[in-house]
């Protein structure tokens, strides 16, 4: 009976990735429009939020590139490994108080664990596709993420020690308002540290398209070059959601429906500024970037828990 | 610095080059035999001629001429360096030891004119494939590719 | 709106370092917080964006578009400078305001209409040439031998290669008339019923009956020698003007209808106020009479002439005296020049040419002086005379003084002297420095005026005397000058008698316009123009063999050069192109491809292809076009489906400019040509 | 599924080729192939890249891959038909190779140039100065991964290429300078629209500055990166901001007068470090230069002709050979021309800043990563038009 | 892509299958020709006109067109700029990487023919058609953003006339002549012969 409702719950996440995609691409072409002062997409639906209408279809139906010396069974199914993880963690996601799709005990570790598995399909696909800058920007893709995983999780940890539990549900009910200035620095070094890990800008660096080109997805092209977006846009979508309801409560202070509008729209915002961000700023090197995750942000975390630890017993 | 101030300043230390300096639309062009260029080159870089402009060839039928372009920081000066080469040996000394400046646009001569510089460290093609037959600039170069525009004036 | 900085000033050192310590951090802080503050205000602002293709981002007048054909030759005509009003006519009027005005007709002192004579010469329209051309110049087989023509000056021909033959087609086409000048030539019907007598047969004179005529009054004419013509019988030496050529064109405005009386002279046997009575406007159109000489020591002696009775002598008695003998001739204009060749013909043993001028300065034209000298006339520069030496009555020499400058700073005539004299011995001085009028007797008894100086009292743009109903016009009221400016002062004073006539206000809607200022061309470099575009050489005869008599020295053009000639005529700022494959041959990609073909009667621009696959949009085709028909459009959207509909042919050169899409082969027919006559035959 | 079109598809892109396992004595060396089409060559320039994990061992940039053959072109043209082919040398900065070009030719046939057109030059090249700089921050940021830097940049150049569109009716290829002045007189309302632009632009620049230039992770990225020794930068023969990123203070403006350049009141912007961050600040100083420079003309400027009297349409200068270099935004840019006395060039040679320029990219990226590539040679800003030609 | 000629082939030979293939055409043709997304083949002076098209003023964005730096990405081909010898391969390579369906737009003068390049030199290629299949021409030097815009929408008008199943194309409806339309004339001007 859980098998078949968490079935039926991976199916719904994997819509809903799949529609917030085709959203958050479209809100994304036009933040970085309005950004750099141009319109964005216009002509298809309103404001040409119907644009990736159009873009899939076509996405859909264009030739399906395997190079002749790549590892062709790997590099078929590696995108279906990159979406697989995403799309799971998106189910222990609680949406309003006592109302998760799947409601696990250890939810938070499953949340943070198992986009991990990503990375394994991001370094078969950089390798199947027997390129050199696509290997390059795979290992790139997997120091970085490997690495931000450390002060990601220590960051959540602040909250999870403050809830008392591991529990998504729990940490939702449990959570007070005054959780958010005190665990503000946390929610930045989780914001960094999820922004390098679903490889968006300024830490694209294992795509960076001055350098690499496209990186690890450089030789895939039609859907299964869309499905490594569409997992980049869940991976965001999931983790803004992810974000709003440890950091900032869900949908307090309202509750039910609402409750779940209220999510949406901070969600929303925390995505806005991962965009904002990305528009904004250049990348770093990727030394740069191992060594700003090791030597600030989990230090930072550390003292943030250390903190968090310090007011606990106050409690 | 003006050019006449020039041509005393290069006569009062190199007086074996003074005959060879004249002046061509307002610049100094000192003329030298290709034996002696490299020497000249480098006496006028111990003047201060520290910057290599340009290195570049004319092809005047029977000879080439190699046009070297000095600049004077210090002194706020140019001055051209000119040797002339037989068409059927097209060998020069190369003056990349004097300024690294040299390199590329040695390959470069060589590459359109054909002009091989020795002492040049890696003397290959630059601008056309490495399997390229013949050398554009020369004014005999014949490419069926080439369309001829129509002749008139 | 970005904030406006004030006082920014470059630092000595561009590598920007973070502070040290704590500062250090706040400044990398404050640089992330105020790189998303400056995207944040960025975003809030209105996109610069524009919605194509609603809207489109506006071309600036000079855009430089796909090319256009404003017109091609064969099935555009021009205008043609016909009317009888002088520079204030409407087509010249519409043409200058347009800054259409071609540079020939824009500096020739009467407009004559040079193009519009090279259009209707190449058409093999020729007695209407002619006709055209004397409707502005009233002796174009003269002019066409005496004019210093500024509008081959002008000629736009001069930046390509050489100036069209402008003067010896308006000769040409005067011999061609003559052929047929007794069928065309009818009196003009007298209209109205005021007559106006002209007082002069020059040039002048004869372009104000000219008009007069054409406008349907009776004019009578009064001249003081025995032939007509004025200066230019008088003065032109013959080999440059034949008579004959000068008396049959007069005789060609008789046959219109002009009342021509001559041996009479105004003043002495028909008094001015009988002619006032008689008529109801009088022209004085009287031309300079005498010779001006310098009072210098040595003045009055024997040998010492004006160059005007020098010039009278050489030409109807065809002897001046002085053979055998040294001529030196004082002054640097047009006159001297002639003095000093008539001298040559005459028999002179050594004539020398002192002006005060320097060698560039010299006002006589050019070629004049070069022909002067290829005749053995030796040509002394920069000195003013001092004295005529004179021993026993006679003179023996002349004495000269270094002339240092001759203008001042300002242009004005103040010559400046130095110390050195020289001697010149000879026999005869003959002074060309000028002339004047004399009115004494002919104005006796009347009320015209006349200035302290001697000249008649004159408005310089109505010619209208202190007298009503006398008008004066030429050298009288202009001073010395050339024919053609006579000929200007002409046209001017018959449309103020006109005007006049009917009791019209003289000045209205006659602003004078500037004249246009036409760029002067260096010497074109020719040796790599082909032959055939070149200017059809005007045949000379040899100097030592023209150096002994009066025959005319140039010997004019066949049929086949005129036909060449006038085919060369760019027909400047028509707007119609007439397939002088100048903008191919400066084209820089060769994108261009023109024919035409040159028959008479048939010619026409048969192709003009533009490869627009190759143009580069560089515009320097439309630059040199001579007649502004090759435009620039402001058409940007240049998309093509395949890469043989991007060769623009005739027809689709032809296409409005209007609009932004230029596309193709879209079915415009290019326009057909007139049959030429070999297709007849 | 099968392939259908690709029939003999290679099993990478062009960008890279496989991967080139060689073995030297100590480590595995990789060769990346980085070009001729990439998006951070600024054009079409292949760099042939060995590295050592991810730090550059050797480089060696390819060029040649927009070499057009303009220089024998121009054996077969006119003297004025050769203008527009130097509008297609430096792409990004036309103006430059006009002038140059003109200098040389008016140099050789002796020619004047009205004074109003000196001042016309001397406000259209720092007006393009400014838009090339544009270009080369701007792709700095690119380079980097800040594009909206490069979008801002963008709309301040777009600026500039707005009055260009005006002043000559077109956006790149200008063909506006020619032997003995210029094509056309400044329009109406042009010199008002001039002072409104260089009014604004420092501040908008220094605030494009700001996001760019002055944020923490751009300096970290750019700051130490490809360094170039003062001692190198005059032996290589780099010139313009290059040489002036390194602390040479050698500008021709200044130090070879030209033009009516000594009669303006402007500094030379120069670095410290040599690094790349170095190199892109001083193009940041020299657009607020240029705007000085330009404000100072516009006050000068008085009526007159902007054409040298009497030019025919063919010249044919008497023979012999001329040089001359201006100061271009990549640059001495100079132009040697040699005449046979006919009407057409017998020899033009263009010595080409940015050819230069990129000879000492291979000096530059050695001991850096593949990162840093593509910010050295960003900050070389070679225009592959002008290094080609 | 075979895939799809694969479902419009067994289309077409079922009966009533001409009505779905007819919509899945519509569908598709819509789809494809309001997301263009463009390869910047950008090697000289066009490339600059290519960027100042997708920035802030012209905007591609808005008709759905983006520029993408990988070919696998991208469905149109934008040769804008003079192509070299030396650089042929590199096109040709990049064209065959890009999945089918695919569109190319010569963009300038040099790409269309070489241009201003065309005569006296040795290096340059004459136009990318000699190696590329070139849907729409771009006349220019370089032309104005607003004339890629426009080929852009021309293009979406042929690839709207395009079929899954190729024996079903559409005459392209467009506003610019086509190739072998009897609007198009003879090359040779009529009225009158060469002398």
């Amino acid at each position: 009976m859980t098998l078949l409702w968490g079935f039926l719950w991976g199916v719904a996440s994997v819509a809903t990735i799949a529609g917030g995609a085709i959203l958050g691409v479209w809100w994304e072409r036009k933040v970085s429009a309005r950004i750099q002062m141009r319109y964005g997409p216009q002509q298809i639906g309103p404001y040409g939020s119907l644009q990736m209408i159009a873009d899939v279809p076509k996405l859909l139906f264009k030739e399906d590139i395997v190079p002749d010396l790549a590892d062709k069974a790997v590099f078929k199914l590696a995108p279906l490994f990159v979406f697989g993880p995403v799309a799971t963690s998106m189910v222990v996601i609680p949406f309003a108080a006592g109302w998760a799709p799947v409601d696990m005990s250890v939810g938070i570790l499953f949340f943070l664990a198992v986009p991990s598995i990503e990375v394994i399909a991001i370094l078969l696909s950089a390798w199947a596709s027997h390129n050199t800058l696509s290997t390059i920007g795979g290992l790139r893709a997997t120091a970085q993420m490997i690495s931000y995983e450390i002060p990601r999780s220590l960051a959540v940890l602040s909250v999870v020690l403050l809830a008392g539990s591991l529990r998504p549900l729990d940490v939702l009910s449990a959570w007070q308002w005054w959780w958010a200035p005190l665990t503000f620095v946390g929610f930045v070094i989780y914001f960094i540290a999820s922004i390098a890990e679903m490889n968006r800008g300024p830490f694209d660096i294992p795509e960076a398209d001055s350098e690499l080109v496209a990186g690890y997805f450089a030789d895939y092209s039609g859907m299964r070059w869309a499905s490594f977006m569409m997992a980049e846009y869940g991976s965001m979508i999931a983790a803004s959601l992810f974000g709003a309801v440890v950091f900032f409560g869900g949908g307090w202070p309202l509750s039910g429906a609402a409750g779940v509008v209220l999510l949406v729209i901070k969600t929303v915002l925390i995505m806005t500024a991962v965009m904002w961000v990305k528009w904004t700023f250049p990348r770093p090197r990727q030394d740069q970037l191992m060594s700003f995750c090791w030597k600030v942000l989990t230090p930072l975390a550390l003292l943030q828990l250390v903190i968090v630890g310090a007011v606990l017993p106050w409690l | 610095m003006k050019i006449e101030d020039l041509r005393e300043h290069l006569c009062g230390i190199y007086p074996d080059l003074c005959p060879l300096f004249s002046i061509e639309f307002g610049d100094g062009v000192l003329c030298v035999s290709h034996e002696r260029l490299h020497q000249a080159a480098s006496d006028l870089k111990d003047l201060g001629f520290d910057r290599l402009g340009m290195v570049t060839a004319v092809d005047y039928g029977e000879e080439f001429e190699l046009v070297y372009r000095l600049q004077s920081r210090a002194m706020h000066a140019g001055i051209f360096l000119k040797a002339r080469i037989k068409r059927e040996t097209p060998v020069i000394a190369s003056v990349c030891d004097l300024w690294p400046a040299a390199n590329w646009q040695e390959r470069e001569v060589f590459d359109l004119f054909g002009i091989t510089f020795d002492g040049h460290p890696d003397l290959r093609r630059i601008l056309l494939t490495d399997d390229w037959v013949g050398y554009p600039l020369r004014k005999d170069y014949e490419d069926d590719r080439i369309i001829r525009r129509p002749d008139y004036i | 709106m970005v904030v406006i900085r004030k006082d920014i000033t470059t630092p000595a050192s561009v590598s920007n370092e973070y502070s040290p310590g704590v500062k250090g951090f706040l400044e990398k802080v404050h640089s992330l917080v105020n790189g998303l503050g400056i995207t944040a205000r960025i975003s809030t602002e209105k996109p610069i964006t524009i919605r194509y293709p609603a809207e489109k981002w506006t071309v600036s007048p000079r855009w430089r578009g796909a090319l256009r054909l404003r017109g091609v030759l064969g099935h555009d005509e021009i205008p043609l400078i016909r009317d009888a009003s002088t520079a204030y006519n409407a087509v010249i009027d519409d043409l200058y305001n347009g800054e259409r005005l071609p540079p020939c007709v824009g500096n020739c002192p009467a407009n004559v209409d040079a193009r519009g004579q090279g259009f209707l010469i190449a058409e093999d329209r020729i007695p209407e040439a002619y006709e055209l051309v004397r409707d502005r110049n009233i002796l174009p087989g003269v002019l066409g031998r005496i004019c210093h023509h500024p509008c081959e000056t002008a000629c736009r021909r001069n930046f390509y290669d050489e100036p069209v033959a402008i003067r010896p087609l308006h000769r040409f086409a005067y011999e061609e008339f003559r052929k047929v000048a007794s069928e065309r030539l009818r009196p003009l019907p007298i209209t109205q019923e005021k007559s106006v007598a002209i007082v002069g047969s020059g040039p002048s004179g004869l372009t104000a009956a000219y008009d007069l005529m054409k406008a349907g009054y009776r004019c009578v004419m009064y001249e003081r020698e025995e032939r007509p013509g004025g200066a230019l019988n008088s003065g032109v030496p013959a080999y440059r003007l034949p008579r004959d050529v000068l008396y049959d064109e007069i005789d060609g405005i008789v046959a219109l209808g002009l009342e021509l009386h001559c041996g009479i002279e105004v003043g002495k046997g028909k008094p001015l106020g009988a002619l006032q009575r008689e008529h109801d406007a009088v022209l004085l159109a009287v031309g300079l009479q005498t010779s001006r000489i310098l009072p210098i020591p040595g003045a009055g002696a024997d040998g010492v002439v004006g160059a005007l009775e020098f010039l009278w002598a050489a030409n109807h008695k065809g002897e001046t005296g002085v053979r055998g003998k040294r001529v030196f001739v004082i002054g640097g204009g047009n006159v001297a020049v002639d003095v000093a060749r008539c001298a040559l013909r005459t028999g002179a043993s050594e004539v020398r040419l002192a002006s005060l001028e320097s060698e560039e300065e010299m006002p006589a034209h050019p070629w004049e002086i070069e022909e002067a000298l290829d005749e053995g006339v030796i040509a002394t520069c920069s000195v003013g005379p001092e004295e005529v030496l004179v021993k026993h009555g006679a003179v023996t020499g002349m004495r000269m003084r270094e002339c240092l400058s001759v203008f001042d700073e300002t242009g004005r005539f103040s010559p400046k002297y130095g110390e050195g004299l020289s001697d010149f011995p000879c026999d005869v001085v003959v002074f060309s420095i000028g002339q004047a009028a004399r009115l004494d007797t002919l104005i006796a008894g009347t009320e015209v005026l006349v200035s302290g100086r001697g000249q008649l009292v004159v408005d310089g743009s109505q010619f209208t005397t202190s007298t009503p109903g006398v008008f004066a016009c030429g050298e009288v009221v202009t001073g010395p000058g050339s024919a053609i400016g006579s000929i200007a002062t002409g046209h001017e004073a018959a449309t103020s008698i006109i005007r006049f006539l009917q009791g019209a206000p003289l000045s209205e809607n006659r602003t004078p316009r500037p004249v246009p200022v036409y760029a002067k061309y260096a010497v074109a470099d020719v040796s790599s123009v082909e032959r055939s575009r070149l200017r059809s050489v005007m045949p000379m005869t040899k100097p030592e063999e023209r150096a002994k008599d009066f025959r005319q020295v140039e010997l004019g053009l066949t049929h086949q050069e005129a036909m060449m000639e006038a085919a060369r005529c760019l027909r400047c700022q028509s707007e119609v192109c007439v397939g002088c494959t100048f903008c191919a041959r400066t084209c820089p990609d060769y994108a261009i491809h023109v024919e035409r073909v040159d028959d008479p009667g048939g010619r026409c621009l048969t192709r003009y292809d533009l490869d627009l696959s190759k143009c580069a949009f560089c515009g320097l085709c439309a630059e040199q076009c001579p007649t502004n028909a090759l435009t620039h459009t402001g058409q940007y959207e240049l998309s093509f489906f395949h890469r043989d509909l991007m060769i623009f042919d005739k027809g689709e050169m032809l296409r409005s400019g209007d609009g932004t899409r230029a596309t193709g082969r879209d079915g415009i027919m290019p326009p057909g040509c007139p049959v030429p006559r070999w297709r007849e035959r | 599924m099968t392939q259908t079109s690709t029939s003999d598809v290679t099993p990478d892109t062009a960008e890279t080729q496989p991967t080139g396992t060689e073995p030297t004595e100590t480590v595995m060396e990789t060769v990346v192939n980085i070009g001729p089409s990439h998006p951070s060559t600024h054009g079409v320039c292949r760099v042939v890249v060995h590295l050592d994990g991810e730090v550059i061992t050797h480089c060696e940039p390819i060029i040649g891959h927009l070499h057009r053959g303009i220089e024998k072109m121009a054996e077969n043209r006119t003297y004025l038909q050769v203008v527009p082919l130097t509008d297609r040398l430096d792409y990004v900065g036309s103006m430059y190779a006009n002038w140059a070009y003109c200098r040389a030719v008016e140099r050789l046939a002796g020619i004047r140039v009205p004074e109003r057109a000196e001042y016309i030059r001397v406000i259209v090249c720092e007006l393009q100065r400014i838009a090339s700089h544009m270009m080369g921050i701007g792709s700095t940021g690119a380079d980097t991964g800040a594009f909206t830097a490069f979008m801002y940049t963008f709309a301040q150049r777009e600026k500039v290429v707005e009055l260009f569109e005006l002043l000559c009716g077109a956006r790149l290829t200008y063909n506006y300078v020619r032997p003995g002045g210029v094509s056309r007189d400044l329009p109406d309302g042009w010199v008002e629209q001039c002072r409104a632009f260089t009014a604004q632009h420092p501040s908008a620049m220094l605030e494009i500055d700001d996001l760019l230039l002055g944020n923490v992770i751009a300096r970290a990225r750019l700051k130490g990166v490809g360094v170039l020794t003062q001692v190198d930068a005059v032996a290589w023969g780099t010139s313009g901001p290059i040489a002036r990123g390194s602390g040479v203070d050698w500008d021709l403006r200044r130090d070879d007068p030209y033009s009516v350049y000594p009669r303006f009141d402007f500094s030379v912007p120069l670095g410290d470090n040599g690094d790349s961050y170095d190199r892109a600040r001083v193009r940041v100083w020299e657009c607020v230069e240029s705007c000085r420079i330009i404000n100072q003309a516009l006050d000068q400027l008085e009526p007159g002709s902007v054409q040298a009297e009497g030019l025919p349409r063919l010249l044919a200068p008497r023979p012999g050979d001329a040089y001359d270099h201006i100061e271009s935004a990549r640059g001495s840019l100079g132009v040697y021309l040699v005449s046979d006395g006919s009407p057409r060039l017998y020899r033009m040679k263009v010595r080409s800043p940015a050819f230069c320029n990129l000879a000492v990219l291979p000096l530059l990226a050695k001991g850096h990563t593949l990162s840093d590539l593509v910010v050295i040679l960003g900050s070389l800003d070679p225009v592959f038009g002008e290094v080609d030609r | 892509m075979a895939f799809v000629d694969d479902l419009g082939a067994a289309l077409d030979k079922t009966p009533g299958g001409g009505i779905i293939l007819t919509s899945l055409d519509a569908l598709i043709d819509w789809s494809r020709g309001k997301s263009l997304w463009m390869m910047p083949m950008g090697t000289a002076c066009c490339a600059m006109e290519l960027i100042a098209a997708s920035f802030a003023r012209f905007d591609f964005d808005r008709h759905g067109s983006i520029p993408r730096p990988d070919p696998r990405h991208t469905d149109v081909m934008v040769v804008a700029g003079t192509i070299t010898r030396k650089m042929e391969p590199a096109v040709k390579r990049l064209w065959e990487q890009m999945p089918e369906p695919k569109w190319c737009i010569a963009m300038g003068n040099c790409a269309v023919s070489g241009g201003i390049f065309y005569y006296d030199t040795y290096s340059v290629v004459r136009g990318v058609d000699e190696f590329l299949p070139v849907d729409v021409y771009i006349s220019g030097c370089p032309p104005r953003p607003e004339a890629l815009q426009d080929a852009i929408l021309r293009l979406r008008e042929k690839v709207s006339a395009e079929s899954i199943v190729p024996s079903r194309a559409k005459p392209v409806k467009s506003i610019l002549p086509q190739p072998g339309d009897p609007r198009k004339g003879d090359i040779a001007a009529e009225g009158g012969e060469p002398s």
